[in-house]
Parts: structure tokens; C-alpha cells; sequence
């Protein structure tokens, strides 16, 4: 099956994150395709390279781009929201792009099953 | 439908709000802070019940544990899921609803 | 994605739905602009305003005194994209002590029951 | 103790607990979509009422009219301020504190 | 700030007010973080557990399921820090079905109308 | 009076940086003043120079920014919650500074009152 993700808020301050990459992660376990991820509204925040957490604590920028380069997810932040949070190129961790929100209305056509996760 | 709740049912109205909305024959999954709601010592524990005959109920394990309730008892008929059975019941129900 | 991937030919049912009020957060803004991009696909696109979300349908909204936009026009503007089926939930309104007379646009208010069918029969849904 | 309230009484429990808590005295202002909570209409009405001889009530004009709600009734007693209201109950009470 | 305005002598009441629960959003966490480092002060210094912020203190909290750091253990560390007043609602425990026994450390468990004369007295109240 | 501020949200998301900024010029225009504002949480999003939101909304980082350089504002960022959410050095916007929680203290200390903006 074919599963698109929608992710609504930045890493660390909402389970959202975690919770998507989790899915994804269990998504692709059980031989499911995971098509996109969308980073929407604060969700654009996952895509900041910049973001250094605790080294005892998990860095979930990495992992979305590590999971974006072992399984070809494609990793769309949307480009409004991203501009007006100051998420732009130079910051860009490796994985992600950014696109228009029709990259998300297009995963809920072409996928099987949209999934949500926000605050 | 499979719907998620992700909000202690004490701190927002969503769970309330899907248990208002939820059609019958969806499944609802408590996720994040929703597992409060999976409580049998919670206030929601009533409102899960009026439902239970049309609709099926999950708490996801892992965030059970997290916070410490893997010992609590659950509201009768909640069924306990790990990520992939989050995912098996994506793929079941033929849409997702998140309450957010 | 290959592009032979997209059928131009599906149709499916997506539901936005909006539970949230408007200004306190970004959320009803950033979701009125998938609401608009959607109309470009040619999907069968619904809107739903429940809980809190009736509120950004209230008439009157004046925004300078907070420095922020005023995005409530842009609500009469959906018609002009094709996206005709706003839903409001009767209950919904009733606990907050509105009336249709005090929106903005008009809309088809749905008892809790009659929403909850149509939201069953959706393909996507999309929340924020 | 001035407090402030910033979520709608209908999506969370912050007007609820700050009502429980809030001690005689005290002054309470709604602001961003807090003020939903001073809608007479409103489902939080009642609760505010109980308190009205302890505590006093404050709406930000701001907010209220942002929403649509400079016409609407709101709750007998509360009195409407701007920003520079804001700044004069937290210079006269003589902490805030924030109900989030 | 000039640097003759930091007087070492003043003592004022701070109190940090818990009222979310932990893992669901990082408000407990970094709260945590402002009280330890508020200890550097010297101080009186007041932890409220309120709301949903009680069950920041249940016993058995095992995060590797969801791949974050189980931060309850710091919460025993206060003493040692001499953060020593910890307020727990009476109220906000019984309706979540919680006990004292339930709690990782010690607390002073408090009727609304206690605490609500203990907040009162603050100088700085400190949420999130 | 002297105010300390605290800002626990990022802009745009929430109102939380509108209200605290609405509240910083209003007190300063009632001849109060404010001695610093301290962005913790998502609030040190507040600080990214990056953002750009369309050109006919307020941009919050900017506002900021003239306040601190106009009116003597001490904007401080928290060290902690900015490296873990990626605002360092390199995206600062002017008039911010890093450092660490101890100012959010020193703040509620010295100043006459701390006023609290979140979520």
C-alpha cells in the first residue's frame, strides 16, 4: 500500500514529529511504500539542519533525512509556511525539498491512505 | 475511518468531539497524550463505554508505556497496538482522520 | 513519484476540516490556502467548520487592532473556486450561541449526525 | 495576582482551572481566543458568574474585535480594555500569571 | 541591564506551574530545565504540578518505544538542588484516578483552595 | 515599572509573539520599561532571520528587531531550546542575543514584573 504523511508541527516541541516518523518507520517494516511526507504549517521546522538537540536525546531532522536516503521518501516542505518561518535553502537538511502545497493534495490522489499527525 | 485522538481528554475537547462525529463501524486509535483517554479511571471512560457496541477502540502501547501506564487498567475492550498495528489499521480503514 | 503515476482521471472525495478558531493560531489561515490550491486538482472538495472553526465564519471580523490579516473574505471567494459544500455543524454553532444568520457565507448546517455520515464517506481527510 | 486566559473555554481547560484556582482578589483577563470565554452566550458564562463577587473580569478589545465579537453580549461585569489596559493590570496586580 | 542592578540580597517567591503532560509536548521538559537552573539562585523557589502536569510525576514512565528520553528520574534530583517544594493538586489527582502512592518523589498534596492561597503570594509565576 | 517578558511560541504559529509584542510597545509608550524579552521554547523561532511572510502581513522577527534597536531591548534567546530547534549564530536576526536560562531568572529578579506569552 501506498501511504502519503502529512506532518504539522516542528521536531521537539509536539509528539507529531516522532509519531510520523515512527509510522513511517513501521510503514515501511511491514513492506508498505511510504510515497511522501509533507511538512506543513510549524511542520516545516523538521527540515532545519541547523537543529542540534542534546546528544542523549534523538534527532529527528536526522532521522527523517536518513529515512529519506535508505527508502526514497520523498520529503516536500511546503514552500509558503517555509517561507514565512525562515526555512529556506541554506538551512536545508539533506532529503528534504521544497515545493507547493499541491505536492500534499496530489499525495492524497496518487497515495492509498493520507495520514495526519499535528498538535 | 480510523480516526487518532492525541489530546488528554481532561486538557482539550477531541477526544469528545470524535466520539460525537466518529460514524459507526470506525475504529478510534489513542495516540500521544490521547492514551489518557484509555483510562478506566478517567473521566472519558464513560463516554468510551455509550460507544463501544458501534465503534473500536485502541491505545498505542508504546505511549502507554511511556507515561507510565502500562499497569493501569484500560477501559474495558480497548485493544493494545504497537506502531505496525497503527499501520495495519491505516491500511484496514480506507481513510485516516486525525483530531487535532 | 514517475509522472505516469497521476491518473487525471481520479476523482476523490476530500474532506478539510476546520475545528480550530482563527487568529489565536496560523491553523485556519495555512488550511484555507490547501483549500484553495485543492480547487486547481479537480477533486470533489468539501469543507467542514465544527467545534471552535464556526468562529471563522463570523461576520464582523476587524483585524488592525491585533496587526494581523483579515482572512475572512477570502471564504466568500471559495464559491468562485468551484468549492461549494461548506458544512457547518448544527451543534457546534447552537454551544456557542450562533446562528447561520451570523456568518459570513452561506453554508448547509448538518446535525452532528448528518456531518458524521458525510465524513464517513470521505476518501481524504485533511486536518490541521 | 492578575491572570491571563488565551484559549476558547470550549477547546481547553485553561479557563476551568483558572476559575478553580484563581484566589479572591484576583483579576482575570481573556485575551487572543480566550475572549470566547466572554460571550454571555457562551458555555463558560455560568461559571464565570459564580466568581464575579471574588474576582474581576477583563476582555481585550483587540481580540474581541478581530473575531466578529465587538457587537456581541458578553458576560455582565466584564470590562473591556486595550493593550494599554493590559499594561495597567500588570503594573497594578502584583504578579501574572499565565493560564497556558 | 547595568550590572549594579543585580542585587544579590533579593529573595522572591518563584513558582513554575506544571500543568502539561510529558512526552506529548517538550512543555515539561524544558519547564524542568528552568527550575534546575533557577536552584542557581538562591531563590524560594515553589513546583506546582496541576491539571494533566500531575501525571509528569507517575512512577514507571519507560520511553524507548517512542524513542525519547525518560526525563521522570530528575524530578528525585531536586532535592539536591534544594528545590524542595513540591505542590500537587488534590483535586486534579482524584480525577485522574491517582494516588500519593503513584508518584515518583515526595510531594505536599494540596486542596484547590490551598494552593490557590499559595499562588497568590508569588512574586514570578513561571508556565508554560 | 520594569517589565521582563516571556515568549514560549514561534512567530506566526500562535498569537503568543503578536500579544507579547502588542504589550512590549504599549507599555513602552506608558513610559514602562521593558528590560528583556526572553523567547524559550518555540519561541526562540522568534529570532530567525530567515522568515519572510508575505509582504502584506507583519513580520514578528522584523518587529522585534525595531523594538530592541529603538527602545534598548534586550532580546534574549535561550541557548538550550535554540540549538535543539536550530536558531544559532548563523540565522540570528539583530538585536537577539543567546544565552541562557539564567537571564529568564535574573529577569524575574530584577525586573517589577514578568509577563508570560504562550500557547
Amino acid at each position: 500500500m501506498k501511504f502519503g504523511i502529512l506532518v504539522n508541527e516542528g521536531p521537539f516541541t509536539h509528539q507529531a514529529s516522532d509519531s510520523a516518523y515512527q509510522f513511517a518507520k513501521a510503514a515501511i517494516a511491514k513492506g508498505h511504500e511510504v510515497m511522501r511526507v509533507f511538512f506543513y504549517h510549524d511542520g516545516v521546522n523538521n527540515a532545519n539542519k541547523l537543529a542540534e538537540p542534546p546528544t542523549d536525546d534523538r534527532n529527528l531532522v536526522k532521522l527523517w533525512s536518513e529515512l529519506a536516503a535508505e527508502h526514497n521518501v520523498d520529503l516536500v516542505v511546503c514552500v509558503a509556511a517555509a517561507l514565512r518561518r525562515g526555512i529556506k535553502d541554506d538551512v536545508l537538511a539533506p532529503g528534504f525539498r521544497i515545493s507547493g502545497l499541491g505536492q500534499l493534495i496530489e499525495a492524497g490522489i496518487v497515495g492509498d491512505r493520507l495520514v495526519t499527525f499535528g498538535d | 475511518m480510523l480516526h487518532t485522538v492525541n489530546k488528554s481528554p481532561l486538557e482539550r475537547n477531541t477526544l469528545e468531539s470524535c466520539l460525537r462525529l466518529a460514524a459507526k463501524g470506525s475504529a478510534i486509535l489513542l495516540i500521544e497524550d490521547g492514551v489518557y483517554g484509555a483510562l478506566a479511571a478517567g473521566q472519558a471512560a464513560k463516554e468510551i463505554g455509550k460507544r463501544k457496541a458501534d465503534l473500536k477502540f485502541y491505545a498505542l502501547g508504546p505511549d502507554l508505556a511511556a507515561r507510565g501506564l502500562s499497569e493501569s487498567p484500560l477501559v474495558d475492550g480497548i485493544e493494545i497496538v504497537d506502531y505496525e498495528g497503527f499501520v495495519d489499521l491505516a491500511a484496514e480503514y480506507e481513510a485516516h482522520q486525525a483530531w487535532l | 513519484m514517475e509522472e505516469d503515476d497521476f491518473n487525471p482521471e481520479v476523482v476523490k472525495r476530500f474532506m478539510f476540516v476546520n475545528r480550530k478558531a482563527p487568529y489565536g493560531t496560523v491553523y485556519a489561515l495555512e488550511s484555507l490556502e490547501t483549500v484553495l490550491i485543492s480547487a486547481a486538482f479537480d477533486q470533489d472538495v468539501s469543507v467542514v467548520f465544527a467545534d471552535d472553526g464556526v468562529f471563522q465564519l463570523k461576520k464582523g471580523q476587524d483585524t488592525p487592532g491585533i496587526n494581523m490579516k483579515n482572512f475572512s473574505p477570502t471564504f466568500r471567494a471559495l464559491d468562485g473556486y468551484d468549492v461549494e459544500k461548506l458544512y457547518v455543524e448544527k451543534e457546534s454553532l447552537e454551544a456557542r450561541g450562533l446562528t447561520e444568520d451570523d456568518l459570513l457565507v452561506d453554508v448547509e448546517v448538518l446535525s452532528s449526525k448528518e456531518l458524521s455520515k458525510i465524513m464517513a464517506a470521505q476518501d481524504v481527510v485533511i486536518s490541521n
